[in-house]
């Protein structure tokens, strides 16, 4: 037993991607609709607890390098986690876990029942390609584990009930393989300028060779690779229709995890690999990052006001969220950097229990496909009443929304006060200003939702509907309540972002707060 | 478990317990609403008198309870009227009205004992967020006077105006912040506030919105009167009096005040003689109270604040008591327009007996609260030998008995009407229960001062019955009253008239939207020259952005995957483009 | 050269994905695409990446985009057809940009070039020691960087578990709606066809054998479990078209297809896991046999045929999933 | 619940035609009796001694004060009815149609 535990303790970062990836495969074995649930559910609670494991452990004793085959870097693969990784190894392993809980009563509704083994896999999948990005410590890994994730989730969103899934599964893959390739190529390029892949070794050869166009070319490549897998604007063309039409749980786990990973590749390769000194100080990148995402933040939220589907509305103000984290990465300061890795959670954390809610909204109502209601199950006016109906759903919503506001006490206040913070640090005002500014746009398009929740009333006696079952609804208020509870009580959250902070920023160590 | 319940913020038992409210029905739920404030209060008073609890969140060193002498007074007065506002409201089956109105009271309270900047705000903007729903609750008693729509776009003016408040007061915390200045909350500034540096002038701004400041005032008519019969009562009490205590707090003896509060006791009194809606008469009234608080704060002696805080004790409960009986005359007519009402007292009798002691108890007549409260401000101003703002003042108060005093209960319950009133229901048990309770509050505050001066602590010695003040007061009164009197026989004094009164509201409900429509308007005409915006902008800016991001519009319809490609090789390009120049 | 064949490369591309309305033209055009750079990196040594990028993004992509097309509706709708001059102008700019910005790479075949002189010599001068097999590529693909190769068959398993949730649900929609096309068997068409008959049937089990020989000498000469699969069950295909679909399908059942699929990825893993209760690394072969090549040689022996396995049945599912398109199979009745 | 509650038939004293004539002078005569007791007090106690100012002094200062100012008020007030009122429905009708 003792060295069964040992066996987990020393392989952690490596049981962290193989948990999922070999659950995968046992699911397609195990074939059996329920089982093959099992079977996913215990490994994804599993891989949760490694990884809180491992971000103890990281915290404790610093960061830690797996050498995958036992072959040291660079000529064998590194696994490298860091404060930043474990950050966002918890948060993928934290949502899919939860997520999955509501997996059934969702997919038995949207999902042929002969496919929802499969479905399962390909989750396990997209979950092994996540945590294999985020662990990476090789630049060509980030980009086969970029592969499995895009193209599982590429699966998963066509599942979708209503026809308008294939399509929207087809854009995303054309643009998500657009985005690997970029990465590819920027990887590729790397390689043929320093002769090595691991990332580390990338970081200390790549100033050697500082000013080597081929590695400039790399470095756009990579991030417009991943500003498209990271849907900022204008690169984020597939997102809104991707997370309307993918099954609820699927738009539920996507939106909180793979734009969060994308934004970690986007941070590794600026900060870590190309370095403050190529990427900022010569290259300016935040010059233009900085503009996108404000604009991003700005039209997200505008586009969420005049939408009337609500999933859509949400997908939207994904758009928005994702600008603000990219405003704290492009700020770089220390304060604005932990306020984008905390967004990073705290996004994932209250976008993961809007989208539950509305797949609570979706089970009561059934899906458009199913359905002979012309009005999608998610549009605004479906929601009528619904306050009354469907009480505690409703509630998460709007716990969600205030969140997304940023009202004080929820999750979405800590990330605001750190990127004004940052903002003002970095002596933007105006930035602050915006980020305001697009907070109050936050106030119309979740007020909006609360309107017609409670004040409106519900269309016809016989539309009446029951609350939706605990096990969809208990995920949601887990998650709602995690954007509470986060929201108060800040010190985890913000400890480990302001340490991944000082991870990608180390000359900034001492500054902020 | 003692250190755990000592150190959780007083009210904060109201402000979560009221969520809570949202799952019960029926009894449980008049049993919570009720139980909710007492146990508060039990908590508070359980705590010692002395008290501090500090946390550190975020790298803040925040003080989320801070008890002592000042505060108290609010703690004590808040959950007085929680309790009794929650007894009044115990016959309303509403459960969003009810969790809003006690998570109201305790986001006040929490406010209240707030020792820093931070925790301020996250209370500040929380009373706005609940309180709303007290406007926009249905209350089918009400019917007659609160059209659902005009309800809905009052309660939203009051939201925007509310938050307004705290997104300046939050410009302000991060101003001081980023000045190296910390968060406590305690003396921001005094003297001169035009000199203040800019943080402390925000955060005044931000305290003088909630505390009614003229030309800031305006949300307060706006939305009591359009409150629910029972929600108004809520409102009444909380939200101007935590600025008030904000203000004492941090802006003692800023002189700033002194006329800013004597602006504030005058201009109401004539908006109140004319206006109809009797719910919003007291609304002015209200603002005319404030003045007097805010006076006594600008003194800045500690008779003065006293008299601020012992001023707006009383104030709380005789105002409760007064919107409690129009509360009561809503629920039982429909409506509370004085056209519409008079001679009321015949069929009730207790309701016109309590609104005329709360009458006469905001006119400041010997043995009641406001008699032993009020005076104590004037006497401040007279020893600071401010003969003007003590002239002023005695004009405010002759003016509160006119329309507080006299109007109010003249015109719903004694005035001359043709009306038949033996068919309308009378009040239920529990509001008859609270305003009679609240009554003899109101009594017993003026019969025995002594025991309230020495219930709240104060400081100093003052004696309100001395046979001058009380003679002095008195023909003050009976002679205003005798004017009324001789006003109405003579028939010069106005009749009610169902009419709208402009006010400051004017400006942002007409004046602004009215310039906006031109602007936009002659804009257009430069756009029909500039090229295909043109018919975008015809009516406002919202159309205009809706134009591009609304539903299926340019920005946002489904993007074909040329379009996205394309943008990604521009991306691409501009990209190269960049750091190539850079290179 | 190939610093010019790349450039145009990502050019015409992307142009062609964004000039073509027609949907199953700008998959191929991105098939196309995929190839031509699996090609580029074959001329750039790096085989492995070469091998994944032709079986995935040429192969395994582009079969699913077609599966995704045949759902759907083979055009964009669109309002307006006229050639774009701002996509002609971003596509030269970025050609240009591009050109300019590889002016500096190493020469081609520079033995300077960082790539040689970094990590290159030790996999030439030690990995006969360190691993043992004389092909070089096998011992850095399989060994070295054994992680990644897991990683590329899972992107194959990925790809087969997306093209088996499309594909099934295809079945479905395919029922629901007549305006499907119907699907003709390839196999009841091809089997009239004497010369593809008399000419390939001898061949089939040279090229199961040359499979399996290109599976187990991978460690010796160019080769290995990707190739090996693509080979095998090119014959599998060319059976089927022979013999007629259900004879394949008697042997691999959907069933059985879905178990092999699974399996090899469990194979390979399950060596990594092996290892790591040895008390090794994940997919550290060295603890694997009593002394350290041993250990190599049977993980790497393992490990391809896990993957030789995965690609195979892989590569069969799809070709029946597709050739029985539209037609009712029972393995839509057994499945359900 | 809300039959208990006794008539207000007192109450009717205060207004009845009959009666109200009898009220107000009372009322007037009150007033008289308190400038005579303020005299009261000036003649019989040091109450005087201690006013902050000297118009407090003055025989019936705060009576003529209340009358004046209650007095100018009203008359303000009619003043300014002129100048503000508008119609109850002025706000209602002009107010753009609420967006839908």
């Amino acid at each position: 037993m003792s060295h069964l535990i040992s066996i987990v303790t020393e392989n952690l970062p490596m049981l962290q991607v193989v948990l999922p990836m070999l659950a995968a495969p046992l699911c397609v074995v195990v074939h059996h609709r329920r089982a093959t649930w099992w079977v996913a559910l215990v490994v994804t609670w599993a891989s949760f607890a490694n990884s809180v494991a491992l971000a103890r452990k990281v915290y404790l004793e610093g960061p830690l390098s797996y050498f995958v085959g036992g072959w040291e870097p660079p000529w064998g693969i590194e696994l490298r986690i860091d404060e930043l990784n474990a950050f966002v190894l918890c948060l993928v392993s934290a949502i899919c876990a939860v997520v999955l809980i509501a997996a059934p009563r969702s997919f038995d509704q949207e999902v042929e029942s002969d496919r929802h083994h499969l479905a399962y896999a390909a989750f396990l999948l997209c979950m092994t390609g996540l945590m294999g990005i985020a662990s990476a410590g090789d630049a060509f890994n980030v980009f086969v584990f970029l592969e499995i994730s895009s193209l599982s989730s590429y699966g998963l969103i066509a599942l979708g009930p209503s026809r308008r899934a294939l399509s929207s599964a087809l854009r995303y893959l054309i643009v998500g393989t657009l985005g690997g390739t970029f990465i590819l190529l920027g990887v590729g390029l790397l390689y043929m300028s320093t002769g090595t892949l691991n990332l580390v070794d990338l970081q200390q050869r790549i100033p050697a060779s500082d000013g080597h166009r081929t590695i400039v070319v790399a470095m756009v490549c990579v991030v417009v690779g991943a500003c498209i897998k990271l849907a900022l604007v204008p690169l984020h063309g597939w997102l809104p229709d991707a997370y309307t039409f993918a099954p609820s749980v699927v738009t539920a786990f996507l939106a909180a995890t793979a734009t969060k990973v994308a934004f970690y590749v986007l941070a590794r390769f600026l900060f870590s690999v190309f370095g403050v000194a190529s990427s900022i100080d010569r290259f300016h990148v935040d010059w233009v990052l900085l503009p996108l995402a404000l604009v991003a933040m700005v039209y997200g939220a505008a586009a969420a006001i005049f939408e009337r589907d609500v999933k859509r509305m949400l997908a939207y103000s994904s758009l928005s969220q994702i600008g603000y984290m990219v405003v704290g990465l492009a700020l770089v300061t220390k304060s604005g950097l932990t306020g984008g890795i905390v967004h990073l959670v705290n996004h994932g954390l209250m976008k993961c229990g809007l989208f539950l809610a509305i797949a609570c909204v979706v089970l009561r109502f059934g899906s458009p496909h199913l359905g002979v209601q012309r009005l999608g199950s998610t549009h605004l006016d479906r929601l009528r009443g619904l306050g009354r109906s469907m009480p505690w759903t409703s509630a998460a919503f709007v716990l969600g929304g205030l969140s997304m506001i940023g009202v004080p006490a929820t999750v979405g206040f800590v990330s605001k006060w750190y990127l004004v913070l940052g903002a003002f640090e970095a002596g933007k005002w105006w930035v602050a200003a915006l980020i305001l500014f697009s907070s109050a746009l936050a106030i119309a398009y979740v007020w909006k939702v609360v309107e017609v929740l409670y004040f409106a009333d519900p269309p016809r006696r016989e539309d009446e509907v029951g609350e939706a079952p605990w096990w969809v609804l208990g995920p949601t208020w887990v998650l709602v309540g995690a954007s509470l509870v986060f929201g108060v009580w800040t010190a985890p959250t913000v400890r480990m972002a302001s340490a991944a902070a000082e991870v990608l920023l180390p000359a900034l160590a001492g500054a902020g707060p | 478990m003692t250190t755990w319940l000592q150190s959780l913020p007083p009210g904060v038992i109201m402000a979560v317990g009221g969520l809570l409210l949202l799952a019960l029905r029926g009894r449980a739920l008049q049993f919570g609403l009720v139980v909710l404030p007492v146990v508060s209060y039990g908590h508070l008073l359980a705590l010692p008198a002395e008290h501090v609890v500090q946390l550190t969140i975020m790298g803040l060193d925040l003080v989320p309870v801070r008890i002592d002498r000042l505060a108290m007074v609010w703690g004590h007065v808040f959950h007085w009227a929680a309790i009794l506002s929650a007894v009044y409201a115990l016959h309303v089956q509403d459960r969003v009205q009810h969790a809003a109105a006690i998570a109201y009271a305790g986001s006040a309270v929490a406010a209240v004992f707030a020792g820093d900047l931070v925790t301020l705000f996250v209370h500040w903007e929380l009373t706005a967020v609940t309180s709303v729903f007290l406007i926009w609750s249905r209350d089918d008693r009400a019917r007659k006077d609160r059209d659902p729509e005009e309800c809905y776009r009052a309660g939203l003016r009051y939201l925007i105006i509310q938050v307004a408040s705290g997104v300046v007061l939050l410009a302000g915390i991060c101003l001081r912040w980023a000045d190296g200045g910390g968060l406590e909350f305690e003396g921001l500034a005094t003297g001169d506030i035009t000199s203040a540096p800019l943080w402390a002038q925000l955060v005044f701004l931000a305290f003088g919105i909630k505390a009614a400041f003229p030309f800031l005032h305006n949300w307060l008519q706006d939305a009591y009167p359009r409150g629910t019969h029972t929600g108004t009562v809520f409102l009444s009490a909380f939200t101007t009096k935590m600025a008030i205590y904000a203000l004492a707090r941090g802006f003692a003896g800023t002189d700033l005040l002194v006329p800013l509060g004597v602006a504030m006791t005058l201009f109401p009194i004539f908006f109140a003689v004319i206006e109809n809606d009797l719910r919003k008469v007291l609304a002015y009234s209200l603002n005319n109270q404030l003045g007097f608080m805010c006076v006594g704060i600008g003194i800045g002696t500690e008779l003065a604040l006293q008299g601020a805080a012992g001023h707006a004790f009383a104030h709380i409960l005789y105002k409760a008591l007064l919107f409690q009986s129009m509360g009561a005359v809503l629920w039982s007519v429909g409506t509370c327009k004085a056209t519409e009402l008079g001679g009321l007292f015949k069929r009730l009798p207790v309701t016109a007996l309590c609104c005329m002691v709360a009458a006469a108890s905001i006119s400041a007549f010997p043995l009641t609260s406001g008699f032993v409260t009020k005076s104590m401000t004037l006497s401040a101003a007279a020893e600071g030998h401010m003969t003007l703002v003590w002239l002023l003042l005695l004009f405010a108060s002759a003016g509160v008995l006119e329309h507080s005093g006299i109007k109010i209960p003249y015109f719903a319950f004694l005035a001359p009407t043709k009306k038949d009133w033996s068919a309308i229901e009378r009040p239920p048990w529990n509001m008859r229960a609270a305003m009679v309770t609240t009554a003899v509050l109101c009594l017993g505050i003026g019969v025995f001062p002594g025991v309230l001066y020495r219930f709240l602590d104060f400081q100093i010695e003052y004696e309100p019955y001395t046979a001058l003040h009380v003679v002095g007061q008195l023909q003050l009164l009976l002679f205003a009253t005798a004017a009324f009197v001789w006003l109405v026989r003579i028939g010069a004094y106005p009749h009610e008239k169902r009419a709208t009164i402009l006010d400051f509201d004017w400006i942002y409900r007409r004046a602004l939207p009215a310039g906006w429509d031109r602007v936009v308007r002659r804009s257009s005409v430069f756009w029909t020259r500039g090229g295909r915006l043109a018919e975008n902008a015809r009516q406002d800016g919202l159309v205009w952005i809706q134009r591009w991001v609304g539903d299926g519009a340019a920005l946002t319809q489904t993007r074909t995957i040329r379009g996205i490609a394309l943008w990604v090789l521009a991306a691409l390009a501009v990209g190269l483009a960049w750091v190539f120049w850079l290179h | 050269m190939d610093v010019l064949l790349f450039a145009f490369l990502v050019a015409t591309a992307v142009w062609g994905v964004s000039r073509l309305r027609d949907l199953f033209a700008a998959t191929m055009m991105l098939s196309l695409f995929s190839l031509l750079s699996a090609g580029l990196f074959m001329v750039m040594d790096a085989v492995d990446v070469a091998f994944t990028e032709a079986s995935v993004g040429a192969g395994i992509s582009t079969v699913l985009l077609l599966s995704t097309l045949s759902l759907t509706h083979r055009r964009e709708k669109r309002r307006e057809r006229r050639l774009d001059p701002a996509a002609l102008v971003l596509v030269f700019a970025v050609g240009a940009l591009l050109l300019w910005g590889s002016q500096d790479m190493p020469a081609y075949g520079d033995p300077q070039a960082p790539v040689h002189t970094y990590m290159v010599p030790r996999f030439l001068e030690q990995s006969g020691e360190e691993v043992g097999p004389p092909n070089i590529v096998t011992s850095v693909l399989a060994s070295y960087r054994g992680y990644d190769t897991f990683g590329e068959a899972t992107v194959v398993f990925t790809a087969a578990v997306g093209a088996l949730l499309l594909l099934t649900g295809l079945r479905r929609r395919g029922e629901a709606d007549s305006r499907e096309p119907g699907g003709d068997e390839q196999g009841v068409r091809m089997r009239g066809n004497v010369i593809l008959r008399v000419a390939i049937r001898p061949m089939i089990p040279f090229i199961l054998m040359f499979a399996l020989y290109v599976q187990f000498h991978g460690d010796y000469g160019p080769g290995g479990g990707f190739q090996a699969g693509v080979i095998f069950a090119a014959g599998v295909i060319l059976a089927a078209l022979i013999w007629g679909l259900h004879r394949v399908r008697e042997v691999f059942t959907p069933r059985a297809l879905e178990l092999l699929i699974a399996g090899g990825i469990l194979l390979y893993g399950s060596v990594g896991v092996v290892a790591m209760v040895r008390g090794g690394n994940f997919l550290d072969y060295d603890t694997l046999a009593h002394d350290p090549v041993h250990g190599q040689h049977l993980g790497i022996l393992l490990v391809e045929l896990g993957v030789g396995i995965t690609v195979a049945s892989v590569m069969i599912a799809l070709f029946l999933l597709f050739a029985g398109r539209g037609r009712r199979s029972p393995s839509a009745v057994e499945s359900g | 619940m809300t039959g208990r509650e006794p008539d207000g038939d007192g109450l009717r004293l205060l207004v009845e035609p009959a009666t109200t004539t009898r009220w107000v002078r009372v009322l007037y005569a009150v007033c008289v009796l308190l400038v005579v007791a303020g005299e009261g007090l000036r003649f019989f106690s040091h109450a005087f001694d201690h006013v902050h100012y000297g118009f407090e002094a003055w025989p019936g200062f705060y009576g003529a004060f209340g009358f004046v100012v209650f007095v100018f008020i009203v008359y303000c007030g009619r003043w300014l009815r002129g100048v503000v009122s508008r119609p109850e429905s002025y706000y209602r009708v002009d107010e753009p149609e609420r967006s839908k």
